[in-house]
């Protein structure tokens, strides 16, 4: 039995901690901040596995209750509550668990920031917040977390608030954010029209109810209920997981410190979107409309998203491209129901990009603060913790076959290859040639940083620059390896549970008719055996031809890049321009509203309402006046007369009458 | 349980009282009367939650209910009392006053004496409006609140105050004369009933026929219109605000903006339920209109209280749209569930309107104390040298945002949620203002408290000192335990709103 | 009863006779050159009409009006003529340019006034109502004495008020401030305080040098 | 007897000439005051007419107060023509016209 006490405390522990380094953070000192805020996340990584060990060896039946009512209204309770199964308790442990890495590397990356108790207060609030949204049993709290989270990115992306471009990113983070919550809640409030209720199970019991309902959104036209509730919903999850339209902020995002990057940008908050479909499979198994959509925006983001990872020189940036890129892949994975799949993607993701970024932070800390990869170079002899970390990593990422990423991605692309709904082809061929474009940029990084020519000995004007890069200190290194081992081998021994045995039970369910992951099981026969067939299909080989060409263009040939790059023209500067969303979207919504804005002030408000109904009445008060005061003369016969005619016309009245 | 003393009077009294004690004794002992303010609106504060602490949750009915003869000659009645309704309001009320007492403590400089008094004074006459049960008692305490109002603009406005306090005084009067004029019709009504009163319990059950109820529909719409504000007789409020000093801005979107809400649950809904059923689309498209026009609007002022005003006014929308539900509900589903959910998310939205749009003025005054100007492009970087200000001003500036977990959102998605049961393109306006007060709030930190310390007025800034660090925190307190847990709020109002619901939905005709 | 019939005629004549004078006063006042003699011509009007108050059976108000108005207000008015210098001819200016204009106005009036009585009737029966006879012992003033101090007595107490008003105003807007005028200031006297007298002044001891 | 429609004749008669007056001496104030008090007798004519037709005593009780107020009247409105006059060495009302607005 999961007792609701350990529950609190699994999500308490990080909010004390926050409060305490942040409020008290002066009086607590550096090291205090960061002792408590360890410990809180540290007791909740505890409890949190100890509750996944209780669900998954103990058999204890999942968790769903109340602990307060939120209020009620007009009969429907909205409760705070928890519901934890075992997705919820995999998210936990993963949430936690690099949370608590990236506790610890924070030590050493922000040693010297002068806001160090402010970030750890951040980060834990992040934790707890994140957690809400995980454990959470209904659609109230689940929007709580989501916003939270979003708080806590907006508050860590403006870190260091000096910096213009940084108050610009979280300024955009939270924007485009707000744009998915808009139909997240939207979607909340139609799950609420036809079931009455904010609470998951009572929600999913009359998900037929909603299947039978149609709204008319557009007079005339009909459409199915449970199709625009999903949808709505995933747009949610599109802004908070970054899918092609709202991808925009997270390349913006890495303004952030890198910690946060790892943590948030990359492992978990931009996972909750794909959480919150998996939560949702009861309803999005209903429309297949829905699916379609789900698999056609990932499908998109996955691929094209990628490309942009390939032009980029900013460290961080590739690593966010190739973010998006995957969450593309989870993406494609919830639209061919194959919802344990993107879940086991979620969770080995969360350990290599985290990785990743870690490692990345790594190569900063060593570059003393720079992120351009065209100034890097043979950093491996420098750094080889963090180069073979990074290796691990990328293997992972490239889907190397034994790796995590590998049994995750692959698996993923067997779904979708066996997927008969709408759209699958495109998005099989899309995430086909994603595994090229992420072998050849995940490398293309590698080999710019750490192999080839050191070519950060000099500057931009040319004189030598006295500083070595060095290997980080322990605390950075230690999550790196910590991180490392599960991006080896946690695909390994867990693929069979996770993703072909019956791991998350009731928690997901998929319709039998979409039932991808099903398929490919049956050609699965161990974790050895769906390595070794890997090196005969074509994802592996276009991975290796990916891995070739990087070397060539970044070890072989340096010079050949530039050479394409002038060649291809426009399509080059199209990917550079990040097919210029950002222009696209500043010119249409940002300058369009504040254009817009201006017209409704200055017409509407200011000429119109103030102008002519408001001051023009008074002025035409003012201008009868103006008229009427002319007869007031002062001269006092005047006024006697106008007494008298008065008198003899109100007689002349009475007698004429 | 009812006191055997009368509380709602000594609420609306002691402050009066106070306001001319302090008044009385002058500018030259300003130091006793500025103990003696505070003194007493804390004391009213503490009466105040008594009513919370007393409160029958289980019924409908009017409590602390007060009757005596007041004019004679045309039966007009002292009758006070409140319900689920008004006795939350009243708390806000009472709770916010002491907070502009503090904030004012030494920063009014010119005559501090007669403003303490005219906001002591104003603190009386607003638990009037709240608790009247009489209408013609309601409408004194209604047009006597605009005088202590007109002088605190007029005269600790900022320069243009002279245009600022006319034109409050003018919109807000021509609206309530009609007010007036139907509630002279509705007593006359009553006497031919039988009903010989001006109590507006009596109001809520006179038969009238549907042309009678548009017209004093239009009446009340026009005066409580133009106090909430609706769009678009919402111009006053900006330049009122612009110029208002700090406390009285705080009061002004605090409290009495709610008045004209208030007004609507107590007057139009439940007189006039026909008419409102009729013109509902007309109310429900002006709150539209004023949640994504105004929201534009607001995005680009250049002047901060401007733009909180204006963000105050798209708030204000949820209140209107939410109470109108119900008849649009009964349309489309011949029923009205949702209706009461509707109304709970305008109340909620009220009360955190108050306490957000408050402490949001209450920032702005702390910034406008110490460099003397509101333009958003005279700060930058503030947080570099104000931190614990800046924390306020993200926090409350969230809840302006509508961030769950803050006071903000309770009802913003009560009403969302409403609104997608009568239709779904409500639901969808209403909800651009997760996208809206999010882009002109948060641009408007960005600007003004993110960034490099912009210029040497900036530069020289100190941080939030005890006093204002004591009113921003409670402000703060309140805006997040409502946020976390609103239902004490919900469970007072509940049998007053179902009652309500219950009441407009049966037809007078 | 001859008696009553000879006493109408009587009344009749000298109601018309002190009517015809009446007129030619008002005409006087108002047509006269100096201003002295416009105001004899109203003391002239005023005392005709007492009489006629008197026909008309307000023995009261017929003294009160010669005591009030012959005895204070005309001679107030006659001491404002004598006291001010006054250019009676530029006040003449425009005397005749106006007179057409004023003497339509006045038919109009007069004529107005006439259909009001004769035409309308004014709505009540003027011809067959006799006014009944004063029953005996009947005293005007002590009638109007009744009446004016009971129901009438807030009003009558007001009436008082507006007169002492009016003679505090008279005085204080024609009383003229004096300069070199010494007068005590009781106010600032009782106001004053010690250091507005005697400054303090804290110095070193001198020293011989 | 006398027939209240001749009293009403010469009340407004009265009437009439007061109001030629003011036309006929629109520049004296002194004669303009003497004018209103002409009109003010006029109008007592009524009030004393009537009395006696209806046989009210109140109608009396009028005129008492509008001589009251007539008498208050006089000696405010020569106290102003004095001070007029120490001002403006006139009292030509053509000067007086600072209430012009």
């Amino acid at each position: 039995m999961i007792r609701q006490s350990v529950l609190l405390t699994i999500v308490l522990a990080p909010l004390i901690a926050a409060i305490l380094a942040g409020v008290f953070g002066r009086f607590i000192g550096r090291r205090g901040a960061h002792t408590v805020t360890i410990a809180g996340v540290a007791i909740s990584f505890v409890l949190s596995a100890w509750v996944l060990k209780l669900l998954l060896v103990d058999g204890a039946p999942p968790v769903n209750e109340a602990v307060y009512t939120w209020l009620v209204s007009d009969n429907i309770r909205m409760e705070v509550g928890f519901l934890v199964d075992r997705l919820t308790a995999l998210m936990m442990v993963v949430v936690t668990f690099v949370s608590l890495c990236v506790h610890v590397y924070t030590i050493g990356y922000m040693h010297d920031d002068p806001g160090y108790q402010r970030f750890f207060s951040y980060i834990s609030l992040f934790t707890f917040s994140m957690l809400m949204l995980v454990m959470a049993n209904n659609f109230m709290q689940l929007f709580f977390g989501w916003e939270a989270v979003g708080l806590v990115s907006y508050l860590l992306i403006g870190f260091w608030y000096t910096r213009p471009s940084a108050i610009f990113a979280n300024l955009k983070a939270f924007l485009v954010n707000r744009v998915g919550d808009f139909g997240f809640l939207l979607g909340i409030a139609g799950v609420v029209y036809f079931t009455g209720s904010l609470d998951y199970q009572t929600v999913f019991e009359q998900r037929e109810l909603i299947a039978a309902n149609t709204m008319q959104i557009i007079p005339g036209i009909e459409w199915q209920a449970i199709t625009v509730i999903c949808i709505l919903l995933f747009i949610g999850a599109m802004g908070k997981s970054a899918q092609v339209p709202l991808h925009v902020w997270l390349p913006d995002s890495m303004e952030g410190p890198t910690p946060i990057s790892a943590l948030i940008h990359a492992a978990t908050m931009v996972t909750a979107g794909i959480f919150m479909v998996a939560r949702m499979s009861p309803l999005f198994e209903l429309s297949e409309v829905a699916l379609s959509t789900v698999l056609v925006v990932g499908a998109t983001t996955a691929f094209f998203m990628g490309l942009l990872g390939m032009v980029n020189n900013d460290i961080k940036r590739v690593v966010a491209y190739s973010t998006l890129s995957q969450l593309g892949y989870m993406t494609v994975a919830l639209g061919v129901s194959a919802y344990s799949a993107a879940i086991f993607h979620l969770m080995t993701h969360a350990f290599f990009k985290a990785l990743l970024f870690l490692a990345a932070g790594s190569v900063i800390i060593g570059m003393h603060h720079e992120q351009d990869m065209r100034k890097m170079g043979g950093l491996k002899k420098y750094m080889p913790i963090t180069y073979w970390t990074a290796l691990i990593g990328a293997l992972a990422l490239v889907a190397f076959p034994g790796t995590s990423g590998f049994f995750s991605k692959d698996a993923i692309i067997a779904a979708t290859a066996a997927a008969s709904i709408p759209g699958a082809t495109y998005a099989y061929w899309c995430v086909l040639l994603g595994v090229f474009v992420t072998a050849f940029y995940t490398f293309r990084l590698i080999f710019m940083t750490f192999e080839g020519p050191e070519r950060f000995r000099t500057d931009a004007h040319g004189h030598h620059d006295s500083h070595t890069p060095h290997e980080s200190p322990w605390v950075v290194t230690v999550p790196l390896i910590v991180l490392a081992v599960p991006s080896l081998v946690i695909g390994w021994l867990t693929v069979q549970p996770v993703l072909f045995g019956d791991y998350f039970g009731t928690a997901i369910f998929v319709e039998a008719a979409h039932d991808t992951v099903a398929r490919v099981a049956e050609t699965f026969h161990g974790p050895g055996a769906f390595s070794l067939h890997a090196l005969l299909t074509v994802p592996f080989w276009l991975m290796v031809a990916g891995v070739a060409t990087a070397w060539v263009f970044y070890v072989k040939k340096p010079e050949l890049p530039s050479q394409i790059a002038a060649r291809l023209g426009p399509l080059y500067k199209l990917l550079e321009n990040k097919f210029y969303f950002d222009e696209l979207y500043q010119a249409v919504f940002a300058r369009g509203s504040r254009r817009l804005g201006s017209v409704l002030w200055r017409a509407g408000d200011v000429a119109l309402i103030d102008g002519a109904i408001v001051n023009g009445s008074a002025h035409v008060v003012g201008w009868f006046s103006g008229v009427l005061r002319r007869l007031q003369s002062g001269y006092l016969y005047h006024y006697a007369f106008a007494m008298i005619i008065g008198l003899s016309a109100l007689l002349a009245w009475y007698v004429l009458r | 349980m009812q006191f055997d003393w009368p509380i709602l009077s000594v609420l609306i009294w002691l402050p009066i009282v106070g306001g001319l004690v302090t008044l009385a004794l002058g500018e030259r002992r300003i130091a006793l009367g500025r103990w003696v303010a505070l003194v007493t609106t804390a004391v009213t504060f503490g009466i105040s939650t008594l009513l919370y602490t007393n409160f029958d949750m289980s019924t409908a009915q009017m409590q602390f209910v007060e009757q005596l003869r007041w004019i004679p000659a045309f039966n007009a009645l002292y009758a006070l009392g409140v319900d689920g309704i008004s006795m939350p309001l009243v708390i806000l009320t009472t709770f916010i006053t002491p907070l502009v007492v503090v904030a004012a403590w030494n920063t009014i400089q010119n005559r501090p004496a007669q403003y303490f008094a005219s906001f002591l004074i104003l603190e009386g006459l607003m638990v009037g409006v709240f608790a009247a049960l009489d209408a013609l008692l309601f409408y004194v305490f209604w047009e006597a609140m605009l005088i202590p109002m007109f002088i605190i603009i007029g005269v600790w406005g900022g320069p243009r105050r002279v245009y600022a306090t006319i034109k409050f005084f003018l919109y807000t009067f021509l609206g309530s004369v009609l007010m007036l004029v139907s509630l002279i019709y509705l007593y006359l009504q009553a006497c031919e009933a039988g009903q010989c009163t001006y109590l507006i319990a009596d109001f809520h059950r006179l038969p009238l026929g549907l042309n009678e109820q548009i017209l004093i529909f239009i009446a009340f719409f026009l005066a409580f219109a133009v106090k909430v504000p609706m769009w678009p007789v919402h111009t006053w409020l900006p330049d009122a605000h612009v110029e208002a000093p700090t406390g009285g801005s705080v009061i002004l979107a605090a409290i009495m903006l709610k008045m004209g809400g208030y007004g609507f649950l107590r007057f139009s809904l439940p007189i006039t339920p026909d008419a409102s059923a009729t013109l509902d689309w007309l109310v429900i498209a002006l709150s539209l209109i004023a949640v994504v026009y105004i929201g534009y609007v607001a995005l680009v002022q250049h002047d901060m209280k401007k733009l909180i005003a204006y963000s105050s006014v798209a708030h204000m929308g949820f209140v209107t749209l939410g109470s109108f539900l119900a008849f649009e509900l009964l349309r489309t589903h011949g029923d009205v569930r949702g209706a009461a959910m509707g109304i709970d998310g305008a109340m909620v939205q009220m009360i955190s309107h108050g306490l957000v749009s408050g402490a949001l003025f209450f920032c702005v005054g702390v910034l406008y104390d110490r460099v003397h100007s509101r333009e958003i492009s005279a700060y930058g970087g503030v947080v570099n040298k104000m931190p614990i200000f800046a924390a306020f001003a993200v926090l409350f500036a969230m809840a302006n945002s509508g961030l769950p977990a803050t006071s903000g959102f309770v009802g913003e998605f009560l009403v969302i949620l409403a609104s997608f049961r009568a239709d779904f393109w409500y639901a969808f306006l209403a909800g651009l203002t997760l996208i809206l007060s999010a882009s002109y709030t948060l641009w408007l930190v960005k600007r003004v408290i993110f960034g490099a310390v912009a210029n040497e007025q900036v530069a020289a800034l100190k941080d939030v000192n005890a006093r204002e660090f004591f009113v921003l925190g409670v402000l703060a307190v309140g805006v997040l335990l409502l946020g976390v847990w609103p239902a004490p709020l919900l469970d007072v109002m509940r049998p007053t709103i179902e009652n309500l619901v219950q009441h407009i939905t049966v037809s007078k005709l | 009863m001859p008696g009553i019939g000879k006493r109408m005629t009587l009344t009749s004549i000298l109601f018309y006779a002190f009517s015809a004078v009446l007129v030619v006063a008002a005409l006087g006042v108002i047509t006269a050159r100096n201003p002295v003699h416009a105001a004899l011509f109203l003391v002239l009007a005023f005392v005709n009409s007492a009489v006629l108050w008197l026909l008309m059976e307000a023995e009261f108000l017929a003294i009160v009006l010669v005591l009030v108005y012959v005895g204070a207000v005309m001679v107030l008015f006659l001491f404002v003529v004598m006291m001010l210098d006054i250019n009676v001819a530029q006040m003449r200016e425009g005397f005749t340019r106006y007179a057409p204009l004023g003497i339509i106005v006045a038919l109009l009036v007069v004529i107005e006034i006439a259909s009001v009585v004769w035409v309308k009737r004014l709505g009540v029966d003027t011809t067959t109502a006799v006014p009944a006879a004063a029953p005996e012992g009947y005293s005007n003033t002590q009638a109007l004495g009744e009446l004016l101090y009971t129901h009438y007595l807030y009003p009558f107490e007001l009436a008082a008020m507006l007169l002492l008003l009016a003679i505090i105003a008279a005085i204080s807007l024609t009383m003229r401030k004096r300069r070199g005028f010494k007068q005590q200031d009781v106010a600032a006297q009782v106001a004053v305080r010690p250091q507005d007298r005697i400054r303090i002044v804290k110095m070193a001891p001198e020293k011989d040098a | 007897m006398i027939q209240l429609e001749f009293v009403l004749l010469l009340a407004g008669l009265l009437f009439a000439l007061s109001v030629a007056g003011i036309f006929l001496n629109r520049k004296n104030m002194i004669l303009l005051l003497m004018c209103i008090e002409l009109m003010l007798l006029a109008v007592n004519f009524n009030f004393i007419a009537f009395a006696r037709q209806l046989g009210d005593l109140n109608g009396q009780v009028y005129v008492f107060f509008i001589m009251t107020v007539a008498a208050a009247e006089a000696a405010i409105g020569l106290a102003i023509l004095v001070v007029l006059f120490r001002g403006k060495k006139s009292i030509n009302v053509e000067q007086l016209n600072e209430m012009k607005g």
